[in-house]
């Protein structure tokens, strides 16, 4: 690739993870969450498929994989934490304890750390999403490279 | 143990017995044949209308079963295979009609 | 004016349906059907639309404002597209196997399942 | 057990996504973990059943509330997701637990590890998980939700044989066409939520009053699930899809346009079963299901290839049930309830038959490599289980007497005869010309010369086919059983039962 392209992403991945991770942590607070964060981490690897090449990144593929099944896996489990009650119940919040202040009311910047597992599942499928989106890139880009 | 339908009744029960005791007495004219059947005979040979085949003659297949009923059949039945004509944009668009008349049905009655 | 947002995503759904019968290459199909996707996104989204109305979002509300953006209908949106998403991806990854084994993109030529 | 609904459908999910990396341990340990998840899943089913059926009303669980039996309403307006499972739902959720289990089993032994087995069993559990989903859920846009996730499970498990030309060429077609299934019933909800503000099926029933905004929407449903059920002449991703599908999905995905009817069902007499209950519904549904059961046995009359020929059969099955359920529509109780119940349990009954002759179809592919009548022949020499239990399947599937297919099929004739003998005659037209059919695919596949040496199947293969085969027996000699007690009530609470299933999401 050339140097402008090379430079370019140089510049644009730490924004874009930046980026990437503020939405996805913001995500019980402001419009965004796990799946728009993961897609705007994820368009990170489409960066690094254009500029290193589809067969550069191949070893990346099986973490990729297991980074997709634990997003998932951690999803489905944050949702069984509150069997107690029901599935899906948010016992964290509330509680006081890991995001479990009480939200603030009026206009105000927002407090992270609120919202019981919300924030937790929006991290979950953050993972996900970055790693699944990230395993689509990668294959579709190989899928071409075979053909030659 | 019968299920009705206002209309009548059935009773699989009495069936089976039926179908079994059919089943019995066609085993047991099988059995009358194979007394009779000797291996590495001419019984062993194929014929074809008391024609007896020459080899290498094609056997009559699976497929050929109900050769006239297709035969017959078959103006129709090619036109019924014609229209399933395996392109996409077709498969699109009988979903629209179905859908159509679906929405003009609702809305009608 | 409030129903063109109505109009323009029916008109996106119809140039869907009408690229799905007219089209014959794999990849315009693919974007036929994304184009429906979005239609019905945008059909979604203008459903939620309140005139006058804000950001649903709780934090940010000035104080004294009228009343807010549906957020429902947001919601059903960003799932939509999430599946979208997943669907449209399928949807390539099949093209491109289907390329590979009959190196054609028709679909008047990729008929092998009829009858 | 008070979690039941839930866990049968968060169970599969959760195997499914630990299967892969268990796979990267030990394949052995993803294969008790895949079996583990399948049995917890058929005890959570079954326990599901047997409360609703005991209880005789519909269990509602709401997710994320304080408790699962908290009031779903705040105000009278529902606020939470909730699952609501009658007796029709828990009946739909033994048959989806049945197909997914004996897919499960049979791909156990059925998949290659060299051909991406992990893969194929997350899946199943997957479509497994989507199929419960929509059979248990009683929100409309979860509905859309589940909807998507079998679709998308289904494409991919249909084209799971990369590495041959035709399956990917089934799932992409397929895929497009469940898309736009899919879409047309997101459009619909939008209108529901457009026009009354929800999204939960029994409150949006109880506010229905018949506008045009509501006849668009049930209009874009009925399109869509038609579609998807494979009413002719929308049905020509059904053989394609059917055809191409490893054996062990094929089940799974009969199980999953049988949920489609069942969704047909809910929308036309739960959601729609107040103010727009008109019988022209009912007489598009009958004239739709009577069109596609006998073109369907037409096209299965001249395949040459035995899974397409199967697929066919299957699809004329569907045009039963759609037969049935638009009697039912048309009459609403009397001969209508006698016609529900033909159609209600016709679903087991052809996820039993059309399941069986599917994995007996894997099985010959699996030995003898190709499923061409044409190149087929003699195989019942050195697969003599397998031809036994085609046989059992085909008759059934055709609707022999002492079988399970007659008793369903039975009612259904004599119901629909009731409202227009002209159906009833196709529908007994149609079910003779299927003998013919399956006669010939069994005479091609298992009777005469030139045997081919063929490999025994796996016996876990076997053992699958037999639950299914022993299945069909036994619902053949006991129907009445089967009837009472548990299509029965499924009927009565689809008719009868609305009041009962509003009153329990909404109380009072």
């Amino acid at each position: 690739m050339s140097v402008v392209v090379r430079t370019i992403t140089r510049v644009v991945l730490p924004v874009a993870l930046a980026f990437g991770g503020y939405v996805i942590m913001h995500g019980h607070l402001t419009p965004g969450g796990g799946f728009q964060g993961g897609a705007v981490t994820a368009s990170i690897v489409a960066l690094l498929v254009v500029v290193l090449g589809g067969e550069r990144l191949k070893g990346a593929k099986g973490w990729l994989s297991v980074l997709e099944d634990v997003g998932a896996i951690a999803f489905v489990a944050l949702a069984f934490l509150g069997i107690g009650a029901t599935f899906f119940r948010n016992i964290l919040a509330g509680s006081g304890g890991l995001f479990g202040a009480p939200v603030p009311t009026g206009p105000n910047p927002g407090n992270l750390n609120t919202a019981g597992t919300l924030p937790l599942m929006n991290w979950a499928v953050g993972l996900k999403v970055i790693a699944g989106l990230g395993s689509v890139v990668i294959l579709l880009s190989l899928f071409g490279r075979e053909d030659g | 143990m019968r299920i009705g339908s206002g209309e009548g009744f059935w009773g699989p029960i009495v069936w089976a017995i039926l179908a079994l005791g059919i089943a019995a007495l066609g085993f047991a004219v099988w059995l009358q044949g194979r007394r009779t059947y000797k291996r590495g005979t001419e019984q062993e040979e194929p014929f074809l209308s008391g024609e007896k085949l020459p080899p290498g003659a094609p056997g009559i297949g699976g497929t050929h079963l109900y050769w006239g009923f297709t035969e017959a059949l078959k103006p129709f039945l090619s036109r019924l295979a014609a229209f399933h004509t395996g392109f996409v944009g077709d498969y699109v668009g009988w979903l629209i009609v179905i859908l159509v008349v679906a929405i003009m049905v609702v809305i009608l009655t | 004016m409030g129903n063109l947002p109505f109009v323009a995503s029916m008109m996106l759904v119809a140039i869907g349906f009408l690229a799905l019968i007219t089209r014959r290459n794999l990849i315009k199909l693919a974007i036929g059907i994304t184009v429906i996707e979005m239609g019905v996104n945008l059909f979604l989204v203008s459903l939620g639309y309140v005139r006058g109305g804000i950001a649903p979002v709780y934090t940010y509300a000035p104080p004294g404002f009228k009343q807010m953006v549906l957020p429902t209908p947001q919601a059903l949106t960003l799932t939509a597209i999430v599946i979208g998403l997943a669907t449209t991806a399928l949807l390539l990854a099949f093209i491109v196997v289907i390329y590979r084994h009959r190196g054609t993109l028709d679909a008047g030529k990729i008929r092998e399942l009829r009858g | 057990m008070v979690h039941a609904p839930i866990l049968a459908i968060a169970v599969p999910l959760l195997g499914a996504f630990a299967a892969p990396l268990l796979a990267k341990l030990d394949k052995r340990a993803r294969d008790a973990w895949v079996l583990a998840a399948g049995l917890a899943v058929a005890v959570f089913g079954i326990a599901v059943a047997v409360k609703v059926l005991g209880t005789g009303t519909p269990w509602v669980y709401t997710l994320g509330a304080p408790s699962p039996g908290a009031a779903v309403t705040q105000g009278g307006f529902p606020i939470r997701i909730v699952l609501v499972v009658d007796a029709l739902g828990a009946f739909m959720g033994i048959v989806a637990i049945l197909a997914g289990a004996v897919g499960l089993l049979y791909g156990l032994h059925y998949l290659r590890e060299e051909e991406g087995k992990t893969l194929g069993l997350s899946l199943l559990l997957l479509l497994w998980a989507g199929i419960l989903g929509l059979v248990y859920t009683g929100d409309l846009f979860n509905f859309f939700v589940f909807l998507e996730i079998t679709s998308i499970a289904a494409c991919a498990l249909i084209g799971y044989r990369v590495w041959e030309s035709r399956p990917p060429e089934a799932a992409f077609k397929t895929m497009t066409m469940y898309t736009l299934g899919g879409l047309l019933v997101l459009v619909a909800v939008g209108l529901l939520y457009g026009e009354h503000g929800a999204l939960n099926i029994a409150y949006l029933s109880k506010l229905i009053t018949g506008s045009a905004v509501e006849r668009l929407a049930l209009g874009l449903l009925l399109g869509g699930l038609l579609m998807k059920a494979g009413a002719v002449p929308a049905h020509m991703w059904a053989p394609d899809a059917y055809g191409e599908a490893p054996a062990m999905a094929t089940v799974v995905l009969v199980a999953n346009t049988q949920a489609s009817i069942y969704a047909i069902m809910r929308v036309v007499f739960t959601l729609f079963g107040g103010a727009l209950a008109r019988p022209g519904i009912g007489w598009l549904i009958a004239s739709l299901g009577t069109v596609t059961v006998i073109v369907a046995v037409l096209m299965a009359l001249i395949q040459r290839h035995l899974g397409r020929l199967i697929a066919y059969g299957a699809v004329s099955q569907i045009g039963y049930m759609l037969l049935a359920v638009g009697v039912a529509a048309v009459a609403r109780g009397g001969f209508g309830e006698v016609a529900l119940r033909g159609g209600i349990f016709h679903m087991i009954n052809d996820a039993a038959s059309v399941g069986l002759l599917f994995l007996v179809a894997g099985a010959i592919r699996r030995a003898v490599g190709s499923v061409d009548l044409m190149g087929l022949g003699g195989l019942g020499r050195s697969l003599r289980w397998e031809s036994g239990f085609f046989l059992l399947g085909a008759l059934a599937l055709a609707g022999i007497p002492p079988l399970n297919g007659f008793a369903s099929k039975f009612l259904i004739y004599e119901s629909a005869f009731r409202a227009s003998p002209i159906l009833s005659a196709i529908a007994v037209l149609a079910s003779i010309l299927l003998l013919a059919v399956v006669v010939r695919a069994f005479h091609g596949t298992f009777l005469g010369p030139e045997p081919k040496e063929a490999p025994p199947s796996p016996k876990g293969m076997l053992v699958a086919m037999g639950v299914l085969a022993l299945l069909i027996l036994v619902l053949g000699l006991f129907p009445g059983f089967f009837l009472g007690r548990l299509v029965g009530p499924a009927a009565k609470a689809l008719l009868a039962g609305r009041a009962a299933y509003l009153a329990a999401v909404l109380g009072g």
